[in-house]
């Protein structure tokens, strides 16, 4: 019953949040559109969201979260020095291959959206039968590194997440 | 003041067509039928308002209807204004649209999808840009006739409409973009968009300003020059009218009318007598334009060596016709070019559709068929009812041939302006007006200004030139034997151009009221003082005037 | 900032009218796009040109009629964007067919220069 | 009203006749010949009134403010003029019964003949002048066609077309003049008119009214130079010409310049214009008719002497010549009918009217040969005979007028020329025809016509003699009456005697008639006639080549002209209305201060400065790489278009940034859809071309206007900037959008409610397109190169497949981007419902959460494919609309319900459980109209497009492998 | 420039670094966008000014609102949000499109079939040729 | 205003005006289309953060909605872009 009103129950909370933020109110005429809307929009999109996502450890998720707001502020001044550096260094990119565990497709999805999060990394192609990923990386010096730090920092969070 | 079911009425040629449009798109894509009938029925209901709209603008010596939509006073918010000259106008639409709209039952409205709200957004077009006193809101509506009439103009697709209508819309699109140049610096000279309020504020722009407001208004006279099909700006119009489906023709003839109507106005309105030497300057340069569009006509309409072509050149006769009688600035001359207006565009809009059946033995459907075979060759026709099949045009009609020949000659007589028709009377009403503006009075050696020779001259040249072309059609069509068949009619396809050269004819026996009416139009025109009066000190309703 | 305003709507009309006079559907269309940035940007000039003067009431300020920028221009360009919208979508399909149907992008339906 | 009835019968008679049935001969005759007969006796029965200078008048109030009134007036010459219409009508009918054949469709014969009788009859009764014109081209238009009455011949058409021509503009020429009589007299009436000949005469306009007129005039009767429609109108029945070419059309100009002669005639223009005109006809009339070889062209030449003859008369400008001219009308119309008709029953007992052909017929039709001997004699001036009175008379004035202007001796020898000539050409005509061998090897062969087929000829041939033999009893008091009517009360003694004594003009008679016959011998010996192919001497002039050459070459030379004044291609025509605008607006702005001294200007902001740096780079760049590289191109547009929405921002207009940069986003989709279907343009480097110096002119001039567009556009927005800001309509929707319109953003509420009505008109606009788009694309035809699909898709086509298991099209490639797509939706839509519902207050509005949600669904099929998000999802684009526009206008109509104008704005305090009042106003419920109605529009013409795609899958699908027609039907 | 309201010293510090910051980070993102010689080095760049130099300027607004708003002005997270959500689609998308064009163009690109997994492909000078729009340069098609 | 703020803001707008200049000065230059769409994005996420900048600076609230709008909407027509490079067509 609660799945048929409420089929994305985080959507919805996210969409009530995101009322009340846009409106910047807690007035209860508000709280009670806003509930409305996060009930109803769903609803109504939901014929065109055909997969399901599910999100099992909270707080695996926040650290993970924590993490990459980290990596994402070091790897920003990473990015900053190669730009303003030496030629050499600017030409010190190229692809490494990642053979994939992670199969949910909004795992893979925040896996993207992590590496782009994450100056210097570039998600560029999943293979068609998600087997390995293709990435780019600026400062690329080992790709068995890289591939390893992704994989453990990463990967086998989101794979606790949302598998 | 509360406001009666009556007062609404001047409102209606506009917001019904929309109504019935909204209508007829929830009806779904097909039901041909359903439409068709709610076409007509809103299109008789339209043609009554206006007569009723044409007999309230007619009561009294001066008359300004004007209705303050939403409610806010005439500066602020729009005013849509009702003088005679709106109101004939109003009522040329309505007949011109029932014509069209009658003719198209016959097998034109299934040559596309929409044609019928396309129609009555057309109309919605046409009568809001003849009743609006405000500027930009004469932009907006003249957005959506141009927009509707691109639709129409396309109605029926193929290689030849696409192409003309990429030359008509480019060259829309660009006046448009001057219409909205000039508004704006109007606006920003002024402060106004009330076309009232403007010719106010007119007298108190400052020296110093006012050459830009000029600017402004000049540019925006080329916009309108280019819907009239003035020359230099009017090449787009003989493809695009030849082009077009028989009943958008016909409803075309008004559109440029709806240029000469604007002119008409607000020269006037803004550059009239109270605009001192501007105004002179304005006015001669409508006359010169006017001539030459004149001439360009006269030209084309001779060297034209098909119906459709010379038709448009027809259409630019009559602008250029119109325009040099605005540019002549005598109410009298007004008058006469009112009647001439009339007199053309019913004529105008019988031979366009006359064109088609008089050419349709020899390619009906060859455009059509063209169309029909489908972009990849695998599809079936897109849709097999909307399709139509040669079969069922109609059945002959005794003497189709003779109608045919008429008719033809009817339109060619108001055409070209020879009589016994309706055209001869206005022929004679803009010459005799241009060489007496002031009535017919003996006058002893005055000589008249050159140019009211040169238009004279030019307007019995171009009936000369008419007639001419039209005979070489005419007889092409239907004296050279060609072992065709007897064209197959329709009385619903018949019944149009007869009513409108019966209205020609009754035009011509009733020239005298008619001349009354349009002779009290042109005073009013010529002297705005009671219509920016009538706009400026409208009421609103409701108490204290403010709403609830 | 006069100036700029003014040099910007020049640049924009001015390539927009260059692109009108020529030859191909596609630079027609895109023509007409900068013309009508241009003549927004005019029309928007019309009115009051100010910085942070957003013409929505605040009851501190809702005395002072002349602290607010010029609602109207703003209101017609509104008007005008979307109306020059709806051209130019109607231009590109009329551009298409008569690709389709005339084999060439020119603007008269066939080629030549 | 006894006039109106004798004007009114013949074309209620004509209308009559065009209903019966096409078979229904004897009936039609029988009607069309009692018209006649009524009309005779009608005009007959008016005598008494208008003998001894009476008028009948009749008179109705038509256009009296411009002094056009329907005015009927008979008097003397009128009433000539009236008789003769009708009753030589009678006898064309009659003979016209017999001598069309059954297989002709006679109901539009005598439909057209009756229309003009009464138009001809218009012409003489008309009191006023405009009325005149009037009438005037009806019967070049009723002439016109009867001459074509035979249509399929090719000569009738051709005849037929030219005397219309030439007919119609000389009326076109007439009635100017009228107008200018009419500006000089103040009165279209013909009696005024009449009466105010020295005012006219005296005016410095009078020559053009005179020219003009006479234009009129001449053309009509077919004077020289306009003479030649007149032989080629000869395609025409016979009875037409008897009737046309005789008595009634070529008449007319006769008729008016004898109406008018009061006031025009007696100056030197005229004797010069209308005598000149007058003498050259006689002359090369009669010269051309004796080597005519048509029996029919030679009757014809001599109609053109003839007339010639009363022109010149008219044109000597004294009074007897006047009366000569009067009486040679009637005179001509006798006789010369009667010898149309002879000539209709030679032609049609024989079948040919070749004079070549034809001889001896005297003996196989006497009678006939009596009757046409009667009126060729009399054509020919034969003393006793009607033509010789009025032929002496002319003769007289001949030398009379001749002293009086100098030209004592050229005149009288003229006019003895010419007399000659024409007894010539009698002598050609009888004599070839009737007499010599007996004829042989013709089409039918000949024998007398039957009894009433003679009759007319017979009446009118009698009416010759009596005529000639004692004009004081027959004609003089009705010449009389006639010449009373012009001349008033000045008309001079004059005798109508057979014999004047031994003088002058008897001896010119004399030397015609002798010096005519002796020349017929003399050419026929010499020359032998018949065999003359062309005319000697004046062949090169041929009237009707050099009408014809005229008329192609002014065809040729309007061609040309409108093709050098006129433009065929997009880019001259619009190159002419930008140019044309520069012109308009500097011509307006020459030498005024554009740009004031004291401009106030505020600071420049460096990144303001930057910004529109880049802006132009784009705007430029974009006009650079529109040829080519369209995909370039249309990116740097968007550069362009993300300045233009942050200047938006800037100067404080964020409801225009929002719609800017929504409309930018969607027209980006909307062009992107489209260079699918548009084919890559080759560089003229690629295609190894080498672009011609032409076009490079065209450019540098292209970029001169678009520089002074620019500029001007650019001056012109920099004047009014720098300008004090005037004293705007806007203060006041700034004081009462929150108190009356009860929003806090003044442009929404402009929108919803001070100007509501322009967004009515705008969502409309916006629904048209939808709608044209729409039906257009439902005929769309791609580009035979773009029908393939994209080469990526062929090229991913393989691990398309592989990786699309089920429905979803978002796997593979898209999963990642479909995914984060997909989670946007109910994001964008929410925001959506949020700048939708705070429209009224802060920046957003109905448009704008319409063009944000439909973007939302556009996204959804960017990455789902058509497809797939229809088999989930409809959205019903087109109810949309409708369901816009209908709540857009009711809720403006509501306003009707409470009386107030549409669109006024009401609002409803609602106050609802827990959440407290809401305050709902009309312009609310307006625009969600909007909403939905750019939901519609939008989604409507974005997915139309994205359609097409699927169709072209389709074919390419069944093109590969036939397959059984597969996927979403369209709808 | 015609704000009245004043905010205590450190948060006007605080903003004003962040302030810098973001534009310095926003700058070096562009600036790297133009210096990099090979698209996908290009990527890297605007990542900057998308992550952090977001951020910062975002932080900088909340920060400045909320103290001079009456109460904390939160709102500005949803374009951090947002942003998050959104660049990465782009990003996705167009490096797909860009792998195939220079798969299609016979470009030194790692080929979608797996084989290559560990090679390393230098990517600083794939775009040194020039070239124009979508479809030109026909090249050998990709082997599957 | 403080002093200080007022020349972080316009240092800060300042910086993002350049990035934005070198965003377009790729955009001109291409080579590639991809390079121009990513120039076009990044073009846009530079204007959103002017925005939010000048909101700053002028201590108004109301260039939110704008920049807002930029970072929901700003990215289609990215995608779209992109899209079409990928595909050969934006809606299949």
């Amino acid at each position: 019953m609660i799945r048929r009103i409420l089929p994305w129950p985080l959507t919805s909370l996210f969409l009530l949040a995101m009322w009340l933020l846009l409106n910047q109110t807690l007035s209860l005429g508000h709280i009670l559109l806003g509930a409305l809307l996060a009930v109803g929009i769903p609803l109504w999109t939901a014929p065109l969201r055909p997969v399901r996502a599910r999100l099992r450890r909270p707080a695996v998720a926040v650290k993970l979260l924590g993490v990459v707001i980290l990596d994402s502020i070091k790897s920003n001044f990473d990015v900053a020095r190669v730009i303003l550096g030496s030629k050499a260094k600017r030409d010190n990119s190229g692809f490494i291959r990642m053979p994939l565990a992670l199969q949910d497709p909004h795992g893979l999805t925040t896996l993207a959206l992590i590496l782009t999060a994450i100056p210097g990394t570039v998600c560029i192609e999943l293979a068609d039968d998600k087997s390995w990923l293709l990435i780019h990386v600026l400062d690329l010096n080992d790709e068995q590194f890289w591939i390893d730090t992704i994989r453990t920092r990463y990967e086998q969070p989101l794979m606790e997440i949302f598998e | 003041m509360m406001l009666s079911w009556h007062d609404h009425l001047m409102i209606v040629p506009i917001v019904l067509p929309m109504l019935v449009a909204g209508l007829m798109l929830l009806l779904g894509e097909g039901r041909a039928t359903a439409k068709a009938v709610v076409n007509v029925a809103a299109t008789v209901t339209l043609l009554a308002v206006a007569i009723a709209l044409l007999r309230q603008a007619d009561a009294g010596p001066v008359r300004v209807a004007v209705y303050l939509a939403a409610n806010w006073p005439a500066p602020f918010g729009i005013a849509l204004a009702l003088d005679r000259l709106s109101a004939i106008m109003l009522l040329l639409t309505a007949i011109m649209a029932l014509g069209s709209l009658l003719y198209s039952l016959a097998r034109w409205h299934r040559a596309g999808v929409h044609f019928h709200p396309l129609f009555q957004l057309q109309l919605m077009g046409l009568n809001g840009a003849f009743l609006t006193a405000d500027l930009f809101n004469l932009f907006v509506f003249f957005e959506i006739l141009l927009a509707a009439s691109y639709g129409l103009l396309l109605h029926g697709s193929g290689p030849q409409r696409v192409k003309a209508g990429l030359h008509y819309i480019a060259v829309n699109l660009v006046g448009s973009s001057l219409f909205l140049i000039g508004v704006a610096l109007i606006y920003g000279v002024t402060g106004t968009l009330n076309m009232a309020d403007v010719a106010v504020r007119i007298g108190q722009v400052e020296a110093s300003d006012r050459m830009l407001m000029e600017a402004g208004a000049a540019i925006l006279g080329v916009a309108f020059l280019t819907k009239a099909g003035a020359w230099p700006l009017n090449f787009w119009l003989p493809p695009s009218y030849a082009a077009a489906s028989p009943p958008a023709a016909a409803l075309f003839s008004i559109m440029t009318k709806v240029g000469v109507y604007v002119i008409l106005r607000l020269s006037l309105l803004m550059f009239g007598d109270q605009a001192g030497e501007s105004s002179g300057f304005v006015q001669q340069w409508i006359l010169y334009i006017g001539l030459a569009t004149l001439t360009f006509g006269t030209l084309g309409m001779l060297a034209s060596q098909n119906t459709g072509r010379l038709a448009g050149f027809a259409v630019i006769i009559s602008s250029g016709t119109l325009l040099s009688a605005i540019g002549f600035g005598r109410d009298s001359v007004t008058a006469a070019a009112l009647f001439y207006l009339v007199s053309s565009t019913l004529a105008l809009g019988a031979f366009f559709l006359l064109q088609e059946l008089m050419e349709r033995s020899r390619t009906f459907g060859a455009d059509l068929l063209a169309v029909t075979l489908e972009a990849f060759g695998l599809d079936r026709p897109v849709d097999a009812e909307e399709d139509m099949s040669t079969t069922d045009i109609g059945v002959a009609i005794p003497a189709a041939m003779a109608f045919l020949g008429l008719s033809f000659i009817a339109c060619a007589l108001v055409l070209s302006g020879l009589p016994p028709l309706s055209g001869f009377v206005a022929k004679f009403a803009l010459l005799t007006t241009i060489l007496n503006p002031d009535g017919l009075t003996p006058e002893i050696g005055s000589p008249e200004p050159v140019l009211a020779w040169v238009l004279l001259g030019l307007l019995v040249v171009s009936g000369l030139t008419t007639v001419v072309s039209l005979t070489r059609i005419g007889i092409r069509a239907f004296w050279v034997p060609s072992g065709r068949a007897q064209p197959r009619l329709r009385v619903i396809e018949v019944f149009p151009i007869a009513a409108m050269l019966v209205l020609g004819i009754v035009l011509m026996v009733q020239a005298q009221p008619a001349m009354r009416y349009f002779t009290d139009t042109a005073r009013a025109l010529h002297h705005p003082d009671d219509y920016v009066r009538g706009i400026m000190s409208a009421r609103q309703a409701g108490p204290g005037g403010a709403t609830p | 900032m006069e100036v700029i305003i003014a040099i910007a709507i020049g640049a924009l009309g001015g390539s927009g009218i260059w692109l009108l006079l020529r030859p191909r559907t596609f630079q027609v269309i895109m023509g007409i796009s900068l013309v009508s940035y241009a003549v927004n940007l005019f029309i928007f000039s019309m009115g009051k040109l100010s910085l942070d003067q957003i013409p929505i009431l605040r009851a501190s300020r809702a005395s002072e009629v002349a602290d607010y920028a010029d609602p109207l221009p703003q209101a017609l360009v509104l008007t005008a964007i979307v109306i020059g919208f709806a051209m130019t979508a109607l231009f590109l399909v009329l551009m298409l067919a008569s690709r389709g149907l005339s084999g060439t992008d020119h603007v008269d339906g066939r080629e030549g220069e | 009203m006894s006039l109106l009835i004798l004007l009114a019968l013949p074309f209620a008679g004509s209308v009559v006749a065009a209903l019966l049935p096409a078979n229904a001969r004897n009936r039609e005759a029988w009607l069309a010949g009692l018209v006649a007969l009524a009309g005779t006796v009608q005009a007959a029965l008016l005598y008494p009134e208008i003998s001894y200078g009476g008028v009948v008048r009749y008179e109705f109030a038509w256009l009296p403010s411009l002094g056009l009134n329907f005015v009927l007036r008979m008097d003397g010459l009128a009433w000539i003029f009236s008789l003769m219409i009708t009753g030589i009508g009678l006898l064309v009918v009659l003979y016209a019964r017999y001598y069309m054949s059954p297989e002709d469709p006679v109901p539009r014969f005598f439909s057209f003949f009756l229309a003009f009788m009464g138009a001809m009859l218009g012409v003489v009764l008309s009191g006023n002048l405009i009325q005149l014109a009037l009438f005037w081209e009806l019967t070049s238009l009723v002439s016109f066609l009867l001459i074509g009455y035979w249509h399929h011949r090719p000569d009738a058409r051709r005849g037929a077309r030219m005397a219309l021509t030439v007919t119609a503009a000389g009326g076109l020429c007439l009635f100017a003049g009228i107008l200018v009589l009419g500006h000089i007299v103040g009165s279209y009436d013909l009696e005024t008119v009449l009466s105010s000949g020295d005012l006219i005469r005296s005016h410095p306009v009078y020559e053009v009214a005179l020219v003009l007129i006479a234009l009129g005039a001449l053309t009509k009767s077919a004077q020289f130079p306009f003479h030649f429609w007149l032989p080629h109108a000869m395609a025409a029945p016979t009875p037409v010409s008897a009737y046309l070419h005789s008595a009634t059309m070529v008449k007319a100009g006769v008729f008016l310049l004898a109406r008018l002669w009061p006031v025009l005639a007696g100056t030197e223009e005229w004797f010069w214009i209308i005598g000149g005109a007058g003498l050259c006809t006689l002359l090369l009339g009669a010269y051309t008719a004796i080597f005519q070889q048509d029996l029919k062209g030679l009757l014809a030449y001599s109609t053109i002497s003839h007339l010639g003859l009363i022109t010149l008369l008219l044109g000597l400008g004294s009074p007897l010549a006047l009366v000569a001219a009067v009486f040679h009308i009637m005179n001509h119309a006798t006789f010369k009918a009667s010898l149309f008709m002879a000539a209709g029953i030679i032609d049609h007992e024989c079948g040919t009217r070749d004079i070549r052909r034809l001889s001896g017929l005297a003996q196989v039709m006497p009678i006939t040969a009596t009757l046409a001997m009667v009126a060729g004699a009399a054509m020919a001036g034969v003393p006793l005979l009607n033509g010789f009175i009025s032929k002496e008379m002319f003769f007289t004035e001949a030398v009379v007028v001749g002293n009086a202007v100098g030209m004592s001796h050229a005149l009288p020898i003229a006019a003895t020329v010419a007399g000659a000539f024409s007894v010539a050409y009698s002598w050609r005509f009888l004599h070839d025809v009737f007499f010599g061998p007996p004829p042989h090897d013709l089409p039918r062969t000949p024998h007398e016509a039957p009894r009433w087929m003679r009759f007319p000829a017979e009446v009118l041939a009698f009416l010759c003699l009596a005529v000639g033999v004692a004009p004081g009893y027959t004609i003089a008091p009705f010449l009389a009456t006639a010449v009373r009517a012009i001349l008033g009360e000045a008309v001079p003694s004059y005798s109508l005697a057979i014999w004047h004594g031994f003088n002058l003009p008897l001896v010119m008679s004399f030397v015609a008639l002798v010096g005519g016959s002796a020349l017929y011998m003399i050419l026929q010996k010499t020359l032998r006639l018949s065999t003359v192919e062309r005319l000697p001497l004046f062949y090169r002039f041929n009237g009707k080549r050099a009408f014809e050459r005229i008329m192609t070459l002014a065809t040729a030379l309007a061609d040309r002209l409108t093709n050098s004044l006129g433009a065929r291609g997009l880019q001259s025509q619009l190159l002419g209305i930008v140019a044309f605008a520069i012109l308009v607006a500097v011509v307006t702005l020459y030498g005024r201060p554009l740009l004031m001294p004291a401009a106030q200007t505020s600071p420049i902001d460096p990144t303001f400065a930057i910004l529109w740096l880049i802006g132009i780079a784009c705007a430029i760049g974009t006009a650079y790489q529109a040829k080519y590289h369209r995909l370039a191109s249309l990116i740097m547009m968007g550069g362009a278009g993300l300045v233009t929405c942050i200047t938006f921002v800037w100067f404080s207009a964020p409801d225009l940034a929002l719609t800017q940069l929504l409309v930018e986003v969607v027209t980006t989709i909307l062009l992107l859809l489209g260079l699918r279907w548009l084919p890559r343009r080759k560089e003229p480097r690629e295609l190894g071309i080498r672009v011609p110096a032409i076009a490079w002119l065209h450019r540098v001039r292209d970029l001169a206007i678009a520089v002074a567009g620019g500029a001007g556009m650019a001056l012109l927005a920099y004047a009014v900037l720098t300008r004090p800001y005037p004293d705007t309509i806007s203060n006041y929707f700034l004081e009462r959008a929150l108190t009356e319109g009860g929003g806090t953003n003044v442009v929404n509420v402009l929108l919803v409610d001070f100007r509501g009505f322009d967004t009515l008109g705008e969502i409309s606009v916006l629904g048209i397109v939808a709608l044209t788009v729409y039906a257009l694309l439902r005929r769309f035809r791609p580009a035979p190169e773009s029908i393939a699909l994209p080469h990526q898709q062929i090229d991913q086509g393989k691990t398309d497949a592989a990786a699309r298991a089920g429905d979803d099209p978002a796997v593979g490639y898209l999963l990642m981007p479909s995914v984060l797509i997909r989670l946007a939706l109910p994001i964008i839509a929410l925001f959506a419902v949020f700048l939708f519902m705070r429209g009224h207050n802060l920046p957003g509005g109905g448009f704008v959460a319409g063009l944000t949600l439909s973007v939302a669904f556009i996204l959804q099929y960017m990455v789902g494919g058509t497809a797939w998000v229809e088999s989930k999802m409809r959205l019903h684009p087109q109810r949309w609309i409708g369901l816009g526009l209908l709540f857009a206008v009711l809720t403006g109509m509501g306003a009707w319900l409470f009386g107030y104008p549409f669109l006024t704005s009401h609002g409803a305090h609602l106050h609802l459980p827990l959440v407290g009042e809401i305050h709902v106003p009309s312009a609310f419920l307006f625009d969600l109209g909007v909403f939905s109605l750019v939901v519609g529009a939008t989604m409507l013409i974005l997915t139309a497009l994205g359609h097409q795609s699927i169709r072209s899958h389709r074919a390419a699908q069944q093109a590969e492998a036939e397959l059984p027609r597969g996927g979403a039907r369209w709808k | 420039m015609t704000g009245e309201m004043m905010l205590p010293l450190w948060a006007e510090i605080l903003v004003s670094l962040l302030l810098a910051a973001g534009g310095v980070l926003t700058l070096v993102g562009c600036l790297g966008l133009w210096r990099f010689h090979s698209f996908y080095q290009r990527m890297h760049g605007p990542t900057l000014g998308a992550t952090m130099g977001m951020v910062f300027i975002v932080l900088a607004s909340m920060l400045y609102f909320t103290m001079t708003d009456e109460g904390p002005a939160l709102h500005e997270v949803l374009i951090a949000v947002f942003l998050t959500l959104t660049v990465p689609a782009t990003t996705l998308m167009l490096a797909r499109a860009a792998l195939y064009r220079h798969r299609r163009a016979g470009k030194d690109v790692p080929l979608p079939d797996g084989a290559t997994t560990a090679a390393r492909f230098r990517t600083d000078t794939l775009d040194d040729e020039h070239y124009y729009s979508v479809d030109e340069k026909k090249g050998p098609p990709p082997t599957p | 205003m403080n002093g200080m703020l007022e020349w972080a803001s316009l240092f800060s707008l300042l910086c993002i005006a350049v990035a934005m200049l070198l965003a377009t000065l790729r955009l001109l230059k291409g080579p590639a289309a991809q390079d121009r769409v990513l120039a076009l994005d990044t073009m846009y996420i530079c204007a959103m953060l002017m925005l939010l900048v000048l909101g700053i600076r002028t201590g108004s609230t109301e260039y939110f909605e704008a920049a807002v709008t930029i970072a929901l909407l700003g990215f289609v027509s990215s995608v779209a872009l992109a899209k079409f490079l990928l595909r050969g067509e934006v809606i299949e």
